[in-house]
């Protein structure tokens, strides 16, 4: 499947691009995780520690352990601090 | 148009005054602005990063259960993003009812949901560099008050 | 001077503006303002009466409290008296904080105590004739959360 | 003792008066109510049923078992409403 993955703030910072396409088999988005941390050093600094994350999936906030199926959006951020 | 989302600056006062007029039967309006903090001797400036996709749905979607928590004549929020200066308005809500328990309340949600649930970062840059604005646990707690 | 009160129209996206440019390290400013409730089909004029020797030390003595109860970095409270008429804005408190919380809690307190505490009788007018607003058991209730 | 009395709202508009100056031996507030009172029918219609009612001391709130010793204005209004 073809996905959209996105990185916002520090997490774009340290994979150093804001956007990418992936094809990816990843079941959930945990799998997805895992797949780009064995990718690149970068990928793997990024997502050292995933509870320092939060993700949405099509816009929406999500969790680790959601199934990617259907989805064509992924966003990986650290908290937000808006207001 | 209750929620934008803009690079622009924009004018808190004319938007309290225009917001007040919308509404009839509103006795009671409340505002919130956010400003980038000028401290002496250590001018900020602050860039803020968003996910455009989804600040706009995010946003609506707190502000429609507001509505469905309080009486509300009408809701605005206006947020920027990009590069703002030391002393500008980061953004802006503000809640008109008929009693002043219900906009104080909401505008109070609002701000909790926003500050934590809105897709927004903000990178600080000061005279010692440049960092991310880290969460704060207390935030994560006040969206407690507001579990039903 | 913080505590302003008169008979003139003021101007409350002015004040606004002018209360978040005066102090530093400020993050949060919230205002309340408290309108002439504009109903649709029975055009509404109020007459507020109030105690002039009495009303500025009262409502200095409640920002006082407020200051000591809140980092605040500034106050602001204008209320009118005399003739208002429908839509016009009665009364405006502002807090400055370096953080929401203590900008909101503030505020909501002032508005409390101005309510049920600072010398100010309504008297609205209608087609069907005046009546002296009457205080309510609510307003009484609201300011037992703010008892020590 | 001379003391000033002012009305605030509708127990001006009963007693028909924003202010007077009284000279009485009240020793306190409800001595002094018990005196207006007994006066005329429009201060025994103001002063009917003082739960409705407040009392300020030189500008200060009170209560109506508060001596009036070394107090020089006494204000009757009802409860405040404003905001």
């Amino acid at each position: 499947m073809s996905l959209d993955v996105l990185y916002f703030a520090w997490v774009r910072e340290r994979i150093g691009l804001p956007k990418e396409q992936l094809e990816t088999q990843a079941a959930t988005v945990m799998d997805l995780v895992e797949e780009l941390r064995a990718r690149e050093e970068r990928y793997a600094a990024a997502f050292a520690d995933i509870s320092a994350l939060k993700v949405a999936l099509d816009q929406e906030l999500s969790e680790f352990d959601a199934p990617l199926a259907g989805v064509r959006e992924v966003a990986f951020f650290p908290p937000m601090t808006g207001g | 148009m209750p929620v934008r989302i803009q690079a622009e600056p924009f004018d808190p006062g004319a938007e309290l005054n225009a917001f007040s007029k919308t509404a009839s039967d509103v006795g009671a309006v409340v505002s919130f602005t956010g400003l980038v903090r000028d401290v002496s001797g250590g001018l900020e400036v602050m860039e803020i990063e968003h996910y455009p996709a989804m600040t706009e749905p995010a946003i609506e979607a707190m502000v429609t259960e507001a509505k469905t928590r309080w009486a509300l004549a009408d809701v605005l929020v206006i947020h920027r993003f990009g590069h703002l200066n030391a002393g500008d308005t980061i953004m802006m809500v503000a809640t008109a009812s008929r009693h002043r328990a219900d906009a104080f309340a909401a505008a109070d949600f609002l701000m909790d949901y926003l500050k934590s649930r809105a897709p927004f970062w903000k990178k600080e840059v000061t005279g010692e560099g440049a960092a991310w604005v880290e969460s704060k646990a207390e935030d994560e707690t006040a969206l407690e008050r507001w579990k039903a």
